[in-house]
């Protein structure tokens, strides 16, 4: 049932590196009913190769769920998107739902918010992990069942998870279960929307280290979202950080937590708790900007401690693995 | 008070509301504006419309026009007086079962569940059948059985009040609970109630008409719903005289119409998830990021 | 036991105490009602003062209170409701008759309702903020606020000449096949049983269409669609499986109201109904027939919420916890 | 996507479908086939169809003569049972089951010689001893069981069958309107009845009519073929029946619980004939030119009732005769019939019927004009001067009365009372109208006798003999019939006397006397003798007056449908 996978772009055609996500000058603006238009997503450029695991950082309105929405075609009638978002090859937002359904749970699947409420109250578990593969033509019902024994085991769960209700798993059992559902028709790559909210620190961990452990398994490219950064300390061997709808630094987890090269990402970090550290909390002044009014040059000068002139223009990303948009590192660079 | 304001702003609520009121507002100058008697006749019988009865007039001659304002008189009096008694008794309990919880709340509900399980329009047939059919009675009779729903929302709401730790900030400066719900409680309460009114008002006018077509209103006064049982007695559609009948039915209609609206309304506001849909026919529009989109 | 079934007994013993409550309230209320039951059952004005006594007897107005109430329950165990004073037949023989002919009608309506009103409800919660929305809306809104006898009536003069507008069947159909027995039968139910569906289909599509908008807001719905569903398939299997929960909560509580409008639909249509057997019973001051009756239909509404309790267990896993 | 948007449609309709094929069958197989016999079945040359009858409002409550009360149940067993005599539409007594009858010269014992050859539906000899069980039934249970037949009993000792063709009826005192109470007293099969009527007779009642649970049992010329009270009864011709044959196969009686259903079905030609129709719809039905509309009877006496009582204690000025005159004259009769009746109704003068004129009356009473001023003059005369509100005084008590007006008739009652209410305001009476059930009227002068009413307002249905509509007034009937509590010695003397005078012009003459007093006393204040509004179907010719077997005329004789039959 898999559909004609578009026409790649020949920027990805010729490179060796096989990139099984490639966002390109992704922009969502939603729509109010009064005119009013909010500008959630302003420009994200990512590329993620297959395998790879990378975590979306942010505060909460920064635009990163929309963006991984945005990547499966899964915003709203009253948003509006620009640029591209090109999964495993395909062209996802060409033809609106239509492109976009041939790449959901097939290409990619999501672990989405919220284990709670992510999956149907009146279903069995077994039969929401395996009604998708049914539904894609991928299996026989009967296969679908084998298959959802499997994924169930593969995640860590008991077979019998399957004739359970969600509301009788506990919250780490059920995010398990959503994950192997997520995992049910082999996706490449598979977005995980802040996957740990809710749960207690224990089972936080051993989720994340189950996705982790999932992505390199099964050769899954993984693109995690989250405000928290141990998780993404824990699981992403890349991390991008977003503010205001924008990238603003993109590189090694390591190189990113510990050398932070944006001021807005060195606030953060010096804003979050870190078990193992001890020291003052910091909160990042003042507020982010309101993304119903233009917003023109750095979006972060307003509350960028070494904003100066050069701000009122947007800063591109610079650097080699390690970017950053910060007119501040333009200025340090050796002319 | 913010929540009343927040109503206001909905067209739906203004709209209902405006209706209401404008019957009840015939309906308190319905003396002045009756042109003809409705005890005497003024025309021929079942005359058709025309410019000295724009309504035309029933099988005894009476004027339709008067007849429908001095039945707006009944109805809405029927209406309003029966939604006070059930906002009454249903407001009581309500904020009584909310504010006490626990053995209070148990009882409350309990009595509630029961009398909502009882097919109201039977009992009150019963009832009124019972008491005698005079106005009073059947205020008496509706409000006694319309009471149910309002207490269960006084209650929930009264809920949240309590979560939101009015009572407790209250209760910790030495309040006592009548004061707590005279301050606390009722102001934010006093919305929700009055939309609750407006909703029963409806109710009690549909159940005037119902218990009046069955021959048990009073028979003393006109209301909408003798007037339609009078067209059927007199069998106005088949001797083609519409304007007999279609007035009071829509007044009826306009004025549940109109608490609907209210009722709605009132539902949107207090419950926002409406409105955000994950799937809809449409699905997101394509757009070019402009030079501006890029500063 | 599992859970549900422990839910389930749970209903089913509050469903038996509510009719019991049901059962004294009703002999509380009708022995509260005026005029000596002797002056109605003798129905002849001459009658003698020592027959009346025996009539007293017979009933057992002489008797105590308490020992009325004992004999009361003892008679209604045996499923006993007495005495209709209109044909003097049992009252249950009355009721049971009636009631047959009201649950036919009335299901029919019924279904009608659910079914449209579900339909319009979804599509309307589904296109929401369109003009098809807002007509839908605006529709259901209005034919809900018009008052059912009305509806009866206009129905009766404008279908009048083309379908039967009165009984349940043509009396006088003799030697007729079961294929013509039929479509009788089928024309004199369209009318009543439209305008019981009018009746009823305005809330269904109300409730529907916003138990199905908060539905289809639900996380799970995103689920659904990120899992590649067709919108069919996220609207009806996903959004409405869940929606459809206050609708049977919604068909099963306004049972009391459907037979209430029902009175007014067979009085319209002279459909030989429980609700016009009411409406006889309250002319004729038949008591022990209206208490049957209301017994009757209190009850019933009263095993409905609990048939609703059971269908709600079985359709969201959830209710038992 | 569109085919299974199409399939889902599909899904839907079909269950729709299913559903109503499902449960209209489960109908349709209960109640299609119990019907074994037809009219048609054995239509002979002359055989004319099945005669289709609507009336609004009220239908039968019981086809057990034992438990029945209302007109039309009476209608029905004439039609479906012997009587000894029935009468003429001239209110002269004919023979029926009795051939001929003759009175001893005491006038205490009654021969009638029956007819011979008769026989029930189930074959069996119909003969005196059925007669005799009868009434002897009636008579022993008249307080119990059979109270409700026991008003055409009265006076009546015993019933013995002599032979099979000669019945003794012997009474306690000799009685002028033996026959006229005699004649509405259907005579019941024995074999069928007397297992039912063993000890206090409690199971006489229990007996349902229906031919679906249990054999029907009657003489003809017509017996229940389909029992449905609350919608449609059919009657199939009984061709075994002694008197002449109607040419009908048959009669079906249908209840309409509104006007507005009956009038539709009338002109849809789902029935034949609709009476009791509200007047008002009389203009629309004008205009159907294959609909005849016509008013019937003028048989049925709308009555205002004073309670002028000694009971009650808080109108005492009610006795005063001015007071009643007053209202009397108050009363603007011939605007009530134009608006109200739609012309269906004549004034009425007293209670008895202009159609006793010239049988048992020597002449009509004259109908009171319309006087306020002479009314007002009364009251004042009586020194009841007007308060402030315009309502008048009398010995300190203001003239407000209460008007209790029946439910069942509300149609007109309720219009008549409206207009009584303005013309009694204009003599500075006050009325305020109270909703009450049919039988209240009766039941509220039981208990305690004569306290709680004022007014009220009732249509009588009147026998062909004046015994009756004189009775109500007697002394006799207080607490019963006698609604207005008038208590008069000399009235209850003469009274006996009519009863037992034997010679018809003396019987006269007392009846004109009785008729006076009560006209001089004002008991009665009759409105209008009313008029059954009744459509049909101009196919038919012969039918009745009256249209159909109700009220007045229709249960006179049992001839009332032999004329019937379809032209076109």
């Amino acid at each position: 049932m898999k559909t004609v996978a578009a026409q790649p772009p020949e920027a990805i055609a010729g490179e060796t590196t096989h990139s099984v996500l490639e966002v390109a000058g992704l922009h969502v603006w939603f729509d109010a009913p009064d005119g009013r238009s909010a500008h959630a997503v302003r420009g994200v450029d990512l590329t993620v190769a297959a395998g790879e695991r990378v975590g979306v950082l942010g505060e909460s309105g920064c635009g990163k769920t929309t963006m991984i929405l945005a990547a499966m075609g899964l915003l709203p009638s009253f948003a509006s998107v620009g640029g591209s978002v090109f999964l495993d090859g395909i062209d996802v937002l060409a033809r609106g739902e239509q492109s976009a359904r041939a790449v959901r749970w097939t290409h990619a699947a999501m672990v989405f918010q919220g284990a709670m409420s992510a999956m149907n109250p009146v279903y069995r578990v077994g039969k929401q992990i395996a009604d998708p593969m049914v539904v894609h033509g991928q299996r026989s019902r009967a296969q679908a069942r084998q298959r959802t024994a499997e994924l169930l085991e593969l995640v860590g769960l008991p077979t019998s998870t399957a004739r359970r209700y969600p509301h009788e798993l506990s919250g780490g059992m059920r995010q398990r279960a959503v994950i192997a559902m997520a995992l049910a028709c082999e996706p490449r790559v598979l977005f995980a929307d802040e996957p740990t909210t809710a749960l207690d620190v224990v089972v936080q961990a051993q989720i994340g280290d189950l996705l982790a452990e999932l992505a390199d398994t099964l050769g899954l490219a993984l693109v995690m979202v989250t405000h928290d950064i141990g998780m993404i300390a824990e699981t992403s061997a890349r991390a991008v950080v977003m503010y205001a709808g924008v990238v603003v630094e993109d590189g090694p987890t390591f190189d990113v937590l510990t050398a932070p090269r944006h001021p807005y990402t060195r606030l953060l970090l010096e804003a979050t708790p870190v078990v193992n550290r001890n020291r003052p909390l910091v909160s990042i002044p003042g507020t982010p900007p309101r993304l119903d009014e233009p917003i023109s040059g750095c979006a972060f000068a307003a509350r960028c401690p070494q904003a100066f002139d050069a701000c009122a223009v947007r800063p591109r990303l610079t650097g080699d693995s390690h970017v950053a948009a910060c007119h501040a590192l333009e200025q340090e660079r050796p002319a | 008070m913010r929540l009343a304001r927040a109503l206001l702003h909905r067209p739906t609520i203004v709209a209902g509301i405006v209706i209401v009121m404008l019957f009840t507002v015939v309906a308190l100058l319905a003396p002045v504006l009756e042109p003809y008697s409705v005890k005497s006749a003024s025309g021929e019988p079942f005359a058709p419309p025309s410019a000295t009865h724009w309504l035309g007039t029933d099988d005894a001659g009476v004027d339709m026009l008067s007849l429908v304002i001095a039945g707006a008189q009944n109805s809405m009096l029927v209406g309003f007086a029966a939604a006070f008694v059930a906002v009454l008794i249903g407001g009581t309990l309500g904020i009584f079962a909310g504010y006490k919880g626990n053995w209070g709340e148990t009882t409350v509900t309990g009595v509630t569940d029961f009398f909502l399980v009882i097919p109201a329009l039977p009992l009150m047939i019963v009832l009124a059948a019972l008491f005698g059919q005079t106005i009073y009675h059947i205020v008496l009779v509706i409000g006694l059985l319309s009471w149910m729903s309002v207490t269960y929302v006084v209650r929930a709401q009264v809920h949240t009040l309590k979560e939101r730790g009015f009572v407790g900030r209250a209760r910790s400066l030495g309040a006592g609970d009548f004061f707590i719900v005279r301050r606390h409680i009722l102001p934010h309460v006093a919305p929700l109630l009055v939309a609750q009114t407006v909703l029963t008002v409806a109710s009690a006018v549909f159940f005037e008409a119902a218990l009046a077509f069955i021959g048990l209103g009073d028979p003393a006064r006109v209301s909408w719903g003798t007037i339609i049982e009078n067209a059927f007695l007199h069998s106005a559609v088949s001797a083609g005289a519409w304007w007999a009948i279609v007035p009071p039915g829509i007044c009826i209609a306009l004025v549940v119409l109109g608490s609907f609206l209210v009722g709605q309304g009132v539902e949107e506001a207090m419950n926002p998830r409406l409105g955000s849909a994950h799937v809809s026919p449409k699905s997101f529009s394509l757009r070019r990021a402009t030079a501006k989109d890029e500063a | 036991m599992s859970k549900r079934q422990k839910f389930i007994l749970r209903r089913a013993g509050s469903a038996l105490v509510i009719a019991f409550i049901t059962i004294t309230f009703s002999f509380v209320l009708f022995r509260a009602l005026p005029g000596d039951a002797a002056s109605n059952l003798s129905r002849v004005p001459n009658m003698p003062k020592e027959a009346q006594a025996a009539l007293r007897a017979q009933f057992g107005i002489d008797k105590p209170l308490t020992t009325q109430y004992l004999l009361y329950l003892k008679e209604l165990a045996r499923g006993d409701l007495g005495v209709s004073f209109q044909d003097q037949q049992p009252v249950l023989d009355n009721v049971l008759r009636t009631i047959r002919n009201t649950v036919v009608m009335v299901g029919i309506g019924t279904v009608v309702a659910i079914l449209v009103g579900t339909l319009i409800g979804v599509t309307a919660a589904y296109r929401q903020g369109s003009a098809r929305d807002r007509v839908i809306t605006g529709a259901a809104m209005v034919i809900y606020s018009l008052p059912v006898q009305w509806v009866g009536l206009l129905l009766l003069v404008w279908f009048a000449g083309w379908l039967p507008t009165s009984g349940m069947s043509d009396p006088y159909l003799f030697d007729a096949g079961f294929l013509e027995t039929f479509v009788d039968r089928a024309r004199h139910m369209i009318l009543p049983a439209t305008c019981v569906a009018l009746m009823l289909f305005g809330s269904f599509a109300l409730v529907v269409r916003s138990s199905q908008l908060e539905a289809l807001g639900d996380d799970h719905v995103l689920t659904a669609r990120a899992k590649g569903y067709r919108n069919r398939r996220v609207v009806w299997r996903e959004a409405f499986r869940s929606a459809m929960l206050p609708l049977v909560t919604l068909s099963t509580l306004t049972l009391g109201w459907v037979i209430a409008g029902t009175i007014l639909v067979e009085s319209v249509f002279t459909w030989p109904g429980i609700g016009q057997a009411t409406v006889q019973a309250v002319a004729a001051r038949d008591y022990p027939l209206l208490q049957g009756i209301f017994l009757l239909v209190t009850i019933s509404v009263v095993g409905f919420n609990f048939l609703g309790d059971v269908l709600h267990s079985v359709l969201d896993p959830r209710v038992a916890e | 996507m569109k085919s299974s948007r199409k399939a889902g449609r599909r899904m839907v309709v079909f269950t729709v479908l299913a559903a109503l094929v499902l449960i209209l069958a489960a109908t349709a197989g209960c109640g299609g086939s119990s019907t074994e016999t037809s009219g048609s079945s054995d239509s002979s040359g002359g055989d004319q169809p099945v005669y289709r009858l609507g009336t609004v409002g009220m239908g039968y409550d019981s086809l057990n003569p034992f438990v029945g009360m209302y007109a039309q149940d009476y209608a029905a067993w004439m039609l479906m049972y012997p009587n000894l005599v029935q009468y003429s539409n001239e209110l002269q007594p004919q023979p029926d089951f009795a051939e001929s009858w003759s009175t001893s010269e005491d006038g205490l014992t009654w021969t009638f010689t029956l007819t011979s050859g008769a026989a029930w539906t189930d074959g069996k000899p119909i003969t005196a001893s059925d007669a005799a069980f009868t009434i002897n039934t009636v008579v022993k249970l008249q307080t119990g069981a059979a109270a409700a037949l026991s008003p055409f009993v009265p006076g009546i000792e015993t019933a013995t069958a002599v032979d099979d063709t000669t019945l003794e009826v012997k009474l306690a005192a000799p009685s002028a309107a033996l026959l006229a109470n005699l004649f509405q007293l259907p005579i019941l099969p024995e074999h069928f009845w007397a297992e039912y009527a063993k000890g206090d007779g409690a199971k006489l009642k229990t007996v349902t009519m229906d031919p679906a649970k249990e054999t029907v049992v009657a003489s003809g010329p017509f017996t229940i073929e389909k029992l449905d009270i609350k919608g449609t009864t059919i009657f199939k011709r009984v061709d075994t029946f002694y008197g002449p044959k109607p040419m009908i196969t048959g009669y079906g009686f249908q209840l309409f619980t509104n006007a507005d259903a009956a009038i539709q079905a009338l002109k849809a030609g789902e029935i034949d004939c609709v009476y009791q129709l509200p007047p008002t719809s009389s203009d629309t039905l004008k205009t159907d030119a294959n609909l005849q509309i016509e008013g019937f009877g003028g048989s049925m006496p709308e009555t205002l009732l004073v309670n002028d009582s000694e009971n009650n204690k808080k109108h005492p000025e009610l006795q005063e005769l001015g007071v009643r005159q007053a209202i009397d004259l108050a009363i603007d009769r011939t605007a009530m019939i134009d608006t109200v009746y739609n012309g269906f109704a004549v004034p009425g003068g007293s209670l008895l019927l202009p159609l006793y004129v010239p049988q048992f009356l020597s002449a009509d009473v004259p109908v009171t004009g319309r006087d306020v001023a002479k009314a007002n003059q009364l009251l004042d005369d009586l020194g009841y001067a007007k308060g402030s509100d315009g309502i008048r005084v009398a010995d300190g008590v203001e003239m407000q009365y209460t008007l209790l007006v029946g439910a069942m008739n509300r149609a007109i009652d309720s219009r008549i009372a409206d207009m009584l209410t303005q013309n009694l305001a204009e003599v500075g009476i006050g009325v305020e109208q109270k909703l009450v059930d049919n039988q209240v009227p009766l039941i509220m002068t039981q208990p305690k006798a004569y306290t709680d009413f004022d007014m009220t307002l009732i249509m009588w249905g009147l026998t062909p003999d004046p015994d009756w509509s004189t009775l109500i007034s007697t002394s006799t009937m207080l607490g019963a019939y006698n609604l207005t509590g008038y208590s008069n010695p000399e009235y209850d003397k003469l009274w006996g006397q009519q009863t037992s005078e034997m010679d018809a012009a003396k019987r006269t003459a007392i009846i004109d006397q009785l008729s006076a007093k009560l006209v001089q006393d004002v008991v009665f204040h009759p409105i209008a003798y009313t008029q059954m509004v009744t459509s049909w179907n101009k196919k038919w010719q012969g039918v009745p007056e009256g249209g159909a077997p109700f009220g007045y005329y229709s249960y006179l004789n049992k001839m009332q449908f032999n004329a019937l039959e379809v032209t076109q």
